[in-house]
This record gives structure tokens, C-alpha cells and sequence, in this order.
């Protein structure tokens, strides 16, 4: 009877748990829903100013969130153009060139790289750019560019293991139709294995993007402010999407800019949960077809 | 006119690791033969192909000794020396698999793809190599309106001669074909088969079959592999021991 | 192409990898250089005992270890029932149509940022953890459930992963034999999956110990270890993003070093406890 | 205007520090750069500590706080000091709370957990909820020297980032106290009284409540170029008017 | 003594999503007696044997037509029904499939299983129980000696039997079994059909073989099943189909 009991209490506990979780993110997004949606428009991005001269850069936006969304934006880009390039190469030596005992060691380290906190890369990203400045240059200090880069090393383990995966599940035939042709091992990953992995290549890059466009606690001590406007040069400081949110959580000083928090938090849910439904659907779907040219 | 050899193979063994698979192997391949490979599955056959291009390259911990030496373009030469780099190689040395493997593009890509590699740019020259190797894989009038598209969508009887018509572009001196028809209907295996005789003309062929049927109707000459040990069959016996 | 590209090609993957490679250790050997100086001028012991007040030369991170825990783990203690039961809806109770719908929305979770967590918190639940539990509503408690609403993506995920997993082969001999669904899961998918929901647990527990802005907004954030789920605390994390700009050669700062050294431990033990966990599986 | 100085000018001014500074900077900065696109300005918090190490370490153009430098500090950085405003420091409560006086006693027995629940002060019963400020915070070196005199700050009080998010905090918990800038309270707080007398600018003006500070900008060295002219507009009398209106008792 | 009827199908349709793999088949089984069906792969024997358990229960889009009546317990019911929860008929209609499939557990404790989610809990019973279910599926001498060790070290033979015991020791009336011998050695399987046809006496069996040697040694009568359709077939007349 006592087995009885236990069964039945996991039945009944599995499905008001489960219950419990979905009407906590139900309560989650739907109050997130209701207090941002009034406040959605033009006027959460460029406040008062006409949106064509903001993004020309003729006037400046005081009450919308256009520069910590520019600077989100660039930051993304940024981080992206430094982690993609060197994690996909460092995935393909993995999968193609490193012997087992390589891919192991290095396995771990990346693992270990993915496992740490993201303030303590922010520090290590304050640390870096306090070293510079007092060693180089006094120019140098917390920037975009010193973000972009801590914020390119917490994402690079992603795309790393997401390139090194998709490739070694290359399956066997199509992995050896090009060297049965000539094909040099260089030939054969340009050509066939990466295109053909891209779907997996792609996702886990979609996943980096949405971590760079969302992570707080990096630039949080790598030069991101309150009030910057949109940078002019990597060694600007700046402002962005996230910490704005945070900001605002603690110092909004009226109704109109806590509303201006809440769309922003709409915005990046949208754009995070976005790129993270794209990655999952990418990785289903056959768009290396398309992309597959010689 | 006495074959000359092509193929020399000479108290070849081969291990994947700890794991013994070919053993003491010494055989020699005619020139403009069908030379068929038999034995029960898992006994190395693959691996035996593998041994002529270098397939087995990159397996860490494959290990291979003896010697082989090939005769291309004239000259005796061993897969295996330094001189003779691996894409080269495997040019002269073409291969076609069980599973038609034709890459997800176009029929025209698809035959241009050894051709770019081995890096041809002449457009004029490709179109007419392609189409010359499209003819003797039997292709090109049930292609030739359709070059541009996707090989994907070919039967698979069809996808398997655009793959042989693909090595044969590069006009390989030794076909080495891995049961390429066992996973083809009866009809376009019997299409295939009657393309390797004709291909005899051009290559050297060795083949790994299962059915002994059409090892009776295609192999000049049949080799047994059994234990890691290989065996030469009058092509008579072949029947008893399907 | 040439032979030459080809090994520069080599060359530059191989670079590649052992730059990312190098880079973690990096992140080490900063830590320990620059967090160094606390661990000289001041007892290891005296570290961990000391209150933080800085003021009267008091640089202990005790508290903040202590807070790290209690919040990290009261979050995985909400989370691994939350998850479990999903899971075991997920991969066996519910129907094909729930199921689809429930891995949706479990997906979208995974995307939610952390700071819309924080934000939503300060907001929504800490007036409700206030008014209804009592204290000063910014408290272990508010920060742990809101830790555990973000962890529990992952570990629905790993344990879902993990039941799939088990062969089906297992599962039919089961249901031929009369086992309800339950008794299914319970007694032949459950026993099978354990190491690979372990893993699942350690990183989802891995992620809540790491976690900075949940816990600095919705914590309180103060110095004081925390005795009860309704005091505030203060994390490790939060405490670095805390201390942050002070005076980079005051022994306040370097301290901050000391915390990212700990955080790094727990990192890497969570980390290899996983890997020798994968390998026992296998 | 004072603005025309600007004229023709650009490049990037950094700004950190004292976050009671900070409505002040940004109506100064929204002025200057509305008027020149070309200028950057770049407002971060962090507090009067941050600013003064900030400012003298070169990572930023202006350091401000909220407390006159230490001796120290301005021989270590060679700093130099302008002090454009006066302002004081007062504890407030949310405006739902009845107490709205306590003697300087209670305050201090409060902020060291003395007392821990309202009913003691007059009040409701409930607990109270203690919020202070990191130690960065040039207010709160104001407020303990000067309203607590140096007494115990209780550990279990909530830590808070800035004067902005002090008032929010207490405006949105109704049995919080925390201190924030006289120029910084509004209706959304309750300035309380300390020994009977009301945290207000005029109290502040008149001298009749004691804790307060001034206002400091702070550069290494002489300040030039941009920064120079930052410093002389929020000595103009466009800039006077704006510490005003935000609230703060202009030195001119 | 005329056979009595055990299970009843009529006008059975059955299909996955699009898919249909039964049409309308009607036919009846004997009790006491080994019904064997027969037919090419992948024409739907499997789904026809999970009908009498419902196994496909819980695949998404299948559907099925038509009515089943089994007489459970002197009982006619049909599987379908609300009133005969499914644990019940899965306890009463056993199942044993191609590849032995214990639990990785001890032999003891796979024995026990059935029984124990069946609620039962007293200790001697249950060993009395898994002896007898033993000794019926001719392992007992084999195994009581190792009753604690692990199920997955046992032979093919030994496990497939151990499967077959585990199914009887909830005393089914109906034994479905999904070609139980092949992925045995000629030995084991014999073996298995000695025990299947020593069960009759208990049960109604149900098999499903490709090999006809030994649906001709075991079969009282054949059903061979192509295209969705189930046709009787005579038992001499099996090995000409084979
Ligand atoms: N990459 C590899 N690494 C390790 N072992 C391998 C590898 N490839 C094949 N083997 C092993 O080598 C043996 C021979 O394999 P091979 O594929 O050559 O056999 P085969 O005769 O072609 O079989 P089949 O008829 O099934 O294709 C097998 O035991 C196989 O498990
Ligand atoms: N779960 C399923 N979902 C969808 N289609 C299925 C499923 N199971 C089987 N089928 C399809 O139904 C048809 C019949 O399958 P079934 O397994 O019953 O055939 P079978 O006669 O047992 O074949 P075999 O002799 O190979 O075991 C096949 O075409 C198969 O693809
Ligand atoms: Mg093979
Ligand atoms: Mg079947
Ligand atoms: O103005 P402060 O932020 O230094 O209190």
C-alpha cells in the first residue's frame, strides 16, 4: 500500500508542480505584458525626437532608450565578431585536428570556461583594462571594446563546443565523399563538413548572441553607465539594454521612466527569447542546404 | 595479350588500435580487370579498399604494415610514400560507396566539385568534361535537362552512376567500389553492373560484393576475405559458397 | 589550393584553440596575482571569520560564502521539485500535445534574461515576500525563488535529457508487464537516469551559485550572514559587483579578488564532479 | 548664454561619482549637448569614494562627491576641489509611516538595531526595515559622522547604490527608513525630523540643521579644455539656477 | 473437445497518422493454442499483436477501428473498454518480444517486478511464485543458484526465457509473443519452441515468426498477414511461402 501511496503522490505532485511552474511564468510574462505594452512605441526608443535625426546622430535622445539600445546592439556586434571567428576555429581543431588526448584536456578547459560566473569574467575584464591603463595608455580604460571582448570570452566556450559538436555528428558518408575525390582536409571542412554542420554552427551562435545581448554582470564592471549616448569610438563607455533595466529597477524617478523600464524589458525578452526559439528551430531544420555552396 | 599487373600488395596488415583486421595479405591486381572482393560482414573488406587511397588516414590508432605499390600514370608507386600527396592520390584513385553520396547541390556542381578541388577553372573545359563523364556513367541523356538541379532529387540508381560519373571525371586509373549496389533495386544494380564491364576499358576495378550472383557476372577474378587472410576463387565456385 | 595554406590553416585552428585555452587560465592567474595581498596581510582564517567593514579595517567574505550558499541552495532545493515534476510530466505523464507545449514554453524560459528576472522580482515578488511572509521583503527567500524560476529551465532540460536516454527496450518490457506510467518512471526510467540528472542538478546549482543579478537586486544585499530564509544576504557575486570601483590598491578591493577565486572553485568543482560523474556513466 | 562658450568645441567629458550629483549633471549635460551635438558626455554613479578614485586615477574627467576630500586623498592625486552647491542629509520615511520625528538618540539606536520594531518610536508594529548606503557613499560618511556620530550601523540593514535608488526603496516599502540628500526628497518620501527640527533646504540654508555637506567637483589637477568649460557653466548662473531647481542651495 | 474461442477481431482498421497498416481484418483465435502469423517485414504483425495489449497506446496518430473481444477470466471485455484499465489487461494479456529485454536488475528482482506493480508484498508468495514461473519456463535449474545475480550476464536463450517466465508469473491468459527466437542460435530457439508449445496448456499463444520451419514445428494454425489483410492458411501449405 505504502508503494500505492508513493505512486500516487508523485502523479499528483508531478502535475501540480508542474501546474505551479507554468502559472508562475504565466504571472511572469503576463504582468510584464500588462505594464509594458502601454508604454510600447516609437516614443520608448526616441522619446521626443524625430526617429530619423536620432539615427543619423543630428539630435540626441533624452527620454528613450535608443542609445542603450544602440549600445546593446554594438556590443553584440562586437563580441560576436571577436568570439564567432575564434570559436568556430578553435571547434573545427578540435573536431578535425586535435588527437583524443588534446581533446580532452582542451574539453575541459572550455568547460571550465563555460562554468565561470560571469562577474568574475567582468573582472577579469576590469582587472585587464585597469592593467592597461596604468601600464599603456590613460586613455584606456572600462569601454565598449574591453566589454565586447570579456563578454566574446564568456560566450566563446558556446560557440566552441556547438561548432566541435555539429561537426563531429558529420556522418561517415558524407564526411568521407570529398577526400574519396582529392580533396585536401582544409577542402573537405570548407567545403563539405561545415556546411553541412552549419545548422549546429549556426544555433550555437544564436545562443552566444543571446547571451552577449543579455548578460549584466560583465559590462556591469567593463565600462557600461548611465547616461553615455551612443558611443563614438570603442573606447567610449556606453550604455546598454540590460544594465539600463537594471538602473532603472532601483532609480527611476517617475512613472514615465519606470514604463520606459518595463518596455525595455519587454524589448530584450522578445529579442533573447527570439534568438534562442530561432536556435532551437535551426537546429531542426535543413537551412545548410541553402547555404551549402562550393 | 598477358594483364599486366596494376596493383601490388605485398604482406600488408592492418589494425584499427588493439584490434587485428587484415593480416599477411599478398595479392596482385590485373590491369583492366573487375577484381571482386567477398566475405561475411565485419571481416575487413572495406578496410582492404580503404588500403589503395589511403581512406583509413585520419582513423587514430589505424596502423598498417607491408607494402603496396600502384602503378600510375606508368610509374610504380606506394600510397604511401611521402612523394606522392594524398589528393593526388586520391584522384587517380577514385572510389564510390555503398550509400550514393551525391552533396546536396546541383547535378552540375556536383560533377564540377572533384574538378574545383583539384583546381580547374576553365569553364569550356569543365562543361566538356562533364559531359564526357556523364556518357560513360551511362547519365547523360537522363540529366542533360537538368544540370542544374539538385542531385538530390535523382532516383537512387541515378544518384549512384552521377557518383561514379563524379570520380570517373577526374579519369581515375583504378575504380575501387565498396558494394555499390547493394543498396539499389535489381533493375539499377543491373544498370550499374553492366557500366562497371564497360568501365574496364578505362580503370582497373576492384569491388566488394555480397551477392554472388553478380560477382559471377562482373569479376574477372574473385578474392575471399576470411580472418584477415584473403584467398583467390575460380570464378565458378563462387555459387557454392553464397 | 597549396600545402602551404593547408598548414597555415592548421596553424591558425590550432592558434585558435590554444589561445581560448589559455585565456582560462589567465583568468585564474589574475585573480591569484591580484588577490594575493589579502591572503598575506591577512590570515586565510581571518578572511573567512572577520565581519566586512572596511572601515575599521574588517575585510571578511565570510558572510557573503555563507549568503552564496544559502541563496544557491535554496533556490536548487525550490527548483529540483519544480523540475522534477515537469520532467516527469514532460517525458512521461502528460500527453503528446502537453508535452509539445510544455517543452515550448520550458524553451522560452531558457531565454528569458536575468536582469528581466531581477526586475520583475523587485517589483512583483518582493512586495509579496514583504507583506506576506513578513521581514524586510529583499531577502534570501525572494532572490531564491526568483533563482529558482531561472535554474529551472536547465534542470527540466538535463533531467528530461537524461530520462529520454534510457532504452526504450527497457521501458516496453515494462509496460508489456502491466506498470502504469508512474510505476514506469519510477522504477525503471528513474534508477537509469540518476547519474545523468545528477549532472543536471550540479549545473543548474553551478548556474545559481554564479548568478549576479538576481541576487543583487532582490537580496538586500546586506553584510550580515543570513540565519533565516527572510534575512537579507549578501552573495559573492553581488558583493563583487558591489565593491567593484573602489580604491584598486586598498585591501577592500583586493578582497574582491579573494571572492572570485572562491567562485572559480566552486566553478571548477562543479565542473569536474560533472565530467567524473559522464565518465562513471559511460 | 554661458552655453556659447561650447561653441565650435568637441570631444568627450567623463563624469563619475556622488550619486547625489547626478540630476544636476544630467540637466547640465542635456543642455550642453543639445546645444552641441559634437560633445559627449558620460554620466556614471558609483559614489563620492569611486569618484575621487576615479578622477584621480585618470579613468575619468570629473570626480564628484558628496564629502570634501581627505587631506590625503588630494595630496595623493594633486585634486582640485570646486564645490558649486550645499546641500544636507536627512533620514526619510515612507509617507505612509506616522513617525516623522525622532531625537538624535533614537536615530542612532535605530541604525544600530537597537530598536527594530516601529511600535517602539510611536509608530505601527512592525519590524522596521533598515536601509543604508555602501561605503563609497559620500552621504552616508555625511550622515554617520554627523547624525551618528560615528555609532554602529547595523549589519542586517539593506545596502543601496545611490541616493536615487534610496528613495525609491523607501517609497516603495512602508516600514523602511533610510537617509537620502535633502535635495533629493520629494512627496514619494517623509523627511523626518531629527531632535525636532525638519531636514529641509531652508533648515539647511538657515544652519538650523546641522548635517549637511557641499557639493564637490572634483579634477585632477587644474581643469582644461572641455572639462574646464563644464566646470565654469555649472558655476555660471545657468548653472546656479539648475542646482536650485533640483533642489540644492547654489554657492552663489 | 471442439476448441472454445479466446479472442474475437472484427473488422479491425488500424493506422498510423496517414499510414494505414490494418484493414478490416477479421479473425478469430482458438483457445489453448499456438496461432502463428506470418508476412513480409514492416507489413504491420507487430501492430496486429499490440492490438490484444494496447502497447500502442501512447504513440501520437495511431488510430484504430473496429472491435476486439477477449474472454479474460471467463469474461468477454475488449481492451478498449473504460472498465478494464489498462495495467489489468497488460497483466492478464502477457507479451514477450524479439530481443530478451530484463531489466538491469537481479534475476530475482526482475521476477518480482511484475508482481510487486502489481501491489503484491508478501514475501513468501512472491518466491513461491517466481520458482513455479521458473521451473514452467524450464530455467529454474539454470538460474536458482545465482537468483541475486544480474539478469544482463545471461545467455540469449537463458534471457529470453527469463522473459517468458517473468510474463507467466502473473498467470496471463493470452501469451503474445513478438518473434521470441530470432535473435537466437538454432539451440535456444529450439528450446523456446519446446517451451511455447508446453504453454499451450496454460495460455492462448500468439506468435509472430518469419522462420517457416518453425511456425510449421509449432503453429496449430497460420494467419498470414500482407497488405492489411489477414488470410488462414493451411499448415502444410507454409513452406511454399517461405
Ligand atoms: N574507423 C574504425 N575504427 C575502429 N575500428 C573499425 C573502424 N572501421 C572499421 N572497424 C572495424 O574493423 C573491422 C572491419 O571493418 P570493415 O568495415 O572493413 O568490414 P567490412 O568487411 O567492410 O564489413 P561490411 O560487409 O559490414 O561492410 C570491423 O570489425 C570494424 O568494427
Ligand atoms: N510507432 C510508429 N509510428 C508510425 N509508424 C509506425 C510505428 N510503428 C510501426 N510503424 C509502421 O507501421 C508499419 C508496420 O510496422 P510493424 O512494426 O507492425 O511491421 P512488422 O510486420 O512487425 O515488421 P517486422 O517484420 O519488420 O517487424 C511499418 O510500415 C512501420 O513503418
Ligand atoms: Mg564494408
Ligand atoms: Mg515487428
Ligand atoms: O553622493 P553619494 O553617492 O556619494 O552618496
Amino acid at each position: 500500500m505504502i508503494r500505492n501511496i508513493a505512486e500516487r503522490a508523485v502523479l499528483v505532485l508531478s502535475w501540480t508542480l508542474t501546474a505551479m511552474l507554468c502559472a508562475v511564468v504565466l504571472v511572469f510574462v503576463g504582468y510584464l505584458l500588462i505594464n509594458s505594452l502601454p508604454g510600447l512605441g516609437m516614443e520608448l526608443i526616441f522619446g521626443a525626437v524625430p526617429p530619423l535625426d536620432a539615427l543619423l546622430g543630428r539630435a540626441r535622445v533624452f527620454d528613450g532608450i535608443f542609445a542603450a539600445l544602440a549600445g546593446t546592439l554594438l556590443l553584440v556586434a562586437g563580441s560576436t565578431a571577436l568570439a564567432v571567428p575564434t570559436g568556430v576555429a578553435a571547434g573545427i581543431y578540435l573536431a578535425e585536428y586535435a588527437s583524443p588526448s588534446i581533446k580532452r584536456l582542451f574539453g575541459f578547459f572550455f568547460d571550465l570556461l563555460a562554468g565561470i560566473p560571469s562577474i568574475v569574467i567582468g573582472l577579469f575584464g576590469f582587472s585587464v583594462a585597469i592593467f592597461l591603463h596604468q601600464r599603456f595608455s590613460g586613455r584606456i580604460g572600462p569601454c565598449l571594446l574591453i566589454s565586447a571582448m570579456s563578454l566574446a570570452f564568456l560566450v566563446l566556450p558556446y560557440v566552441i563546443r556547438s561548432t566541435q559538436v555539429a561537426l563531429e555528428n558529420v556522418p561517415a558518408t558524407i564526411r568521407k565523399t570529398a577526400p574519396a575525390l582529392g580533396a585536401t582536409r582544409l577542402q573537405n571542412i570548407v567545403h563539405v563538413l561545415v556546411p553541412r554542420a552549419l545548422a549546429g554552427i549556426v544555433s550555437g551562435i544564436m545562443l552566444a548572441i543571446g547571451r552577449c545581448a543579455e548578460d549584466t554582470a560583465v559590462i556591469m564592471l567593463t565600462g557600461v553607465v548611465a547616461t553615455a549616448g551612443v558611443p563614438r569610438s570603442p573606447l567610449s563607455s556606453f550604455e546598454a539594454l540590460p544594465f539600463y533595466i537594471y538602473y532603472i529597477s532601483s532609480q527611476y524617478t517617475d512613472p514615465a521612466e519606470l514604463s520606459r523600464g518595463y518596455g525595455a524589458c519587454l524589448i530584450l525578452m522578445a529579442t533573447c527569447a527570439l534568438l534562442f526559439m530561432l536556435a532551437y528551430s535551426i537546429q531542426r531544420s535543413l537551412t545548410y542546404r541553402s547555404l551549402f555552396r562550393l | 595479350m598477358q594483364p599486366r599487373d596494376k596493383i601490388i600488395v605485398e604482406g600488408v596488415s592492418f589494425s584499427y588500435g588493439q584490434n587485428p583486421v587484415l593480416k599477411d595479405i599478398r595479392v596482385t591486381f590485373a590491369e583492366h580487370a573487375v577484381t571482386a572482393v567477398m566475405g561475411p560482414s565485419g571481416q575487413g573488406k572495406s578496410t582492404f579498399l580503404g588500403l589503395f587511397n589511403r581512406l583509413w588516414d585520419d582513423v587514430p590508432g589505424a596502423r598498417m604494415e607491408g607494402d603496396i605499390r600502384i602503378r600510375l600514370g606508368g610509374r610504380w608507386l606506394s600510397p604511401f610514400s611521402a612523394d606522392l600527396p594524398l589528393p593526388l592520390l586520391r584522384r587517380k584513385v577514385g572510389m564510390i560507396f555503398q550509400e550514393p553520396n551525391p552533396l546536396p547541390m546541383s547535378i552540375a556542381r556536383n560533377m564540377a566539385f572533384p574538378l574545383k578541388l583539384a583546381g580547374l577553372k576553365d569553364k569550356a573545359v569543365i562543361e566538356e568534361k562533364i559531359r564526357t563523364a556523364l556518357e560513360q556513367a551511362f547519365l547523360w541523356e537522363e540529366v542533360k535537362d537538368r544540370l542544374e538541379k539538385s542531385a538530390l532529387d535523382l532516383s537512387g540508381g541515378q544518384k549512384q552512376r552521377l557518383c561514379i560519373a563524379r570520380a570517373l571525371i577526374l579519369e581515375p586509373e583504378v575504380l575501387l567500389c565498396d558494394e555499390p549496389t547493394s543498396s539499389l533495386d535489381t533493375k539499377a544494380a543491373g544498370v550499374i553492373e553492366e557500366l562497371l564491364i564497360q568501365l574496364k576499358k578505362q580503370c582497373t576495378i576492384v569491388t566488394v560484393s555480397h551477392n554472388p550472383q553478380q560477382v559471377g557476372r562482373i569479376a574477372d577474378r574473385i578474392l575471399m576475405l576470411h580472418d584477415g587472410r584473403m584467398t583467390p576463387m575460380a570464378p565458378g565456385a563462387v555459387e557454392y559458397h553464397a | 589550393m597549396s600545402d602551404l595554406g593547408e598548414k597555415a590553416a592548421e596553424r591558425i585552428f590550432m592558434l585558435c584553440a590554444a589561445a581560448s585555452a589559455l585565456m582560462t587560465s589567465s583568468v585564474l592567474f589574475f585573480m591569484i596575482v591580484l588577490g594575493r595581498p589579502v591572503f598575506r596581510e591577512v590570515s586565510i582564517l581571518a578572511v573567512f571569520s572577520t565581519p566586512w567593514s572596511p572601515h575599521q579595517g574588517g575585510y571578511g567574505i565570510g558572510s557573503m560564502v555563507s549568503g552564496t550558499l544559502w541563496i544557491a541552495f535554496s533556490a536548487a532545493v525550490i527548483a529540483l521539485p519544480m523540475s522534477l515534476g515537469t520532467a516527469f510530466v514532460i517525458t512521461s505523464l502528460g500527453g503528446p500535445d502537453l508535452r509539445r507545449w510544455l517543452w515550448a514554453l520550458v524553451r522560452f524560459m531558457t531565454g528569458i534574461p536575468t536582469v528581466i528576472y531581477g526586475f520583475v522580482g523587485i517589483f512583483l515578488l518582493v512586495p509579496l515576500v514583504r507583506n506576506g511572509l513578513g521581514g524586510p521583503g529583499m531577502s534570501v527567500a525572494a532572490a531564491a525563488f526568483m533563482l529558482a524560476v531561472m535554474i529551472s529551465p536547465t534542470m527540466i532540460l538535463f533531467f528530461s535529457d537524461s530520462l529520454l536516454a534510457v532504452d526504450p527496450a527497457y521501458c516496453q518490457a515494462a509496460k508489456a508487464l502491466g506498470a502504469t506510467r508512474v510505476q514506469r518512471l519510477l522504477y525503471v526510467m528513474l534508477p537509469k537516469a540518476l547519474g545523468g540528472m545528477t549532472s543536471g542538478f550540479i549545473l543548474a546549482l553551478g548556474r545559481a551559485l554564479g548568478d549576479t543579478l538576481i541576487a543583487l537586486m532582490l537580496a538586500g544585499n546586506a553584510v550580515a550572514a543570513p540565519e533565516s530564509l527572510l534575512d537579507p544576504a549578501r552573495t559573492l557575486t553581488a558583493h563583487i559587483a558591489l565593491v567593484k570601483a573602489a580604491d584598486y590598491d586598498s585591501l577592500e578591493f583586493r578582497s574582491i579578488f579573494a571572492c572570485g577565486i572562491i567562485l572559480y572553485l566552486f566553478t571548477a568543482a562543479a565542473v569536474a564532479c560533472v565530467r567524473l560523474l559522464n565518465r562513471q556513466g559511460r | 548664454g554661458a552655453l556659447d562658450a561650447f561653441n565650435g568645441q568637441q570631444g568627450t567629458i567623463r563624469i563619475a561619482g556622488g550619486t547625489a550629483h547626478i540630476p544636476v549633471m544630467q540637466e547640465v549635460a542635456k543642455r550642453i549637448m543639445t546645444y552641441n551635438t559634437d560633445i559627449v558626455i558620460t554620466i556614471a554613479g558609483g559614489g563620492s569614494g569611486v569618484g575621487i578614485k576615479q578622477v584621480g586615477e585618470g579613468l575619468v574627467d570629473i570626480g564628484n562627491s558628496g564629502r570634501k576630500p581627505t587631506p590625503e586623498e588630494i595630496d595623493r592625486y594633486g585634486l582640485s576641489m570646486f564645490k558649486w552647491a550645499i546641500d544636507g542629509v536627512g533620514a526619510v520615511v515612507n509617507p505612509e509611516n506616522a513617525v516623522r520625528s525622532l531625537t538624535q538618540e533614537q536615530l542612532k539606536a535605530v541604525y544600530a538595531g537597537k530598536v527594530d520594531n516601529w511600535a517602539a518610536l510611536g509608530g505601527a508594529d512592525h519590524s522596521i526595515t533598515l536601509y543604508t548606503r555602501d561605503e563609497a557613499s559620500g552621504t552616508r560618511a555625511v550622515f554617520w559622522k554627523k547624525a551618528l556620530e560615528k555609532g554602529d550601523i547595523y549589519s542586517r540593514a539593506l545596502f543601496i547604490p545611490s541616493n536615487g535608488a534610496m528613495k525609491t526603496a523607501v517609497a516603495s516599502d512602508p516600514y523602511a527608513i533610510g537617509y537620502v540628500s535633502v535635495g533629493h526628497m520629494d512627496a514619494s518620501v517623509a523627511p523626518v525630523a531629527m531632535d525636532g527640527v525638519v531636514p529641509t533646504i531652508e533648515t539647511v540654508k538657515s544652519d538650523q540643521y546641522r548635517v549637511s555637506r557641499g557639493l564637490y567637483s572634483n579634477t585632477r589637477g587644474e581643469p582644461t579644455g572641455l572639462t574646464r568649460l563644464f566646470i565654469d557653466y555649472l558655476f555660471a548662473p545657468e548653472g546656479q539656477q539648475i542646482a536650485a531647481a533640483k533642489g540644492f542651495i547654489p554657492v552663489k
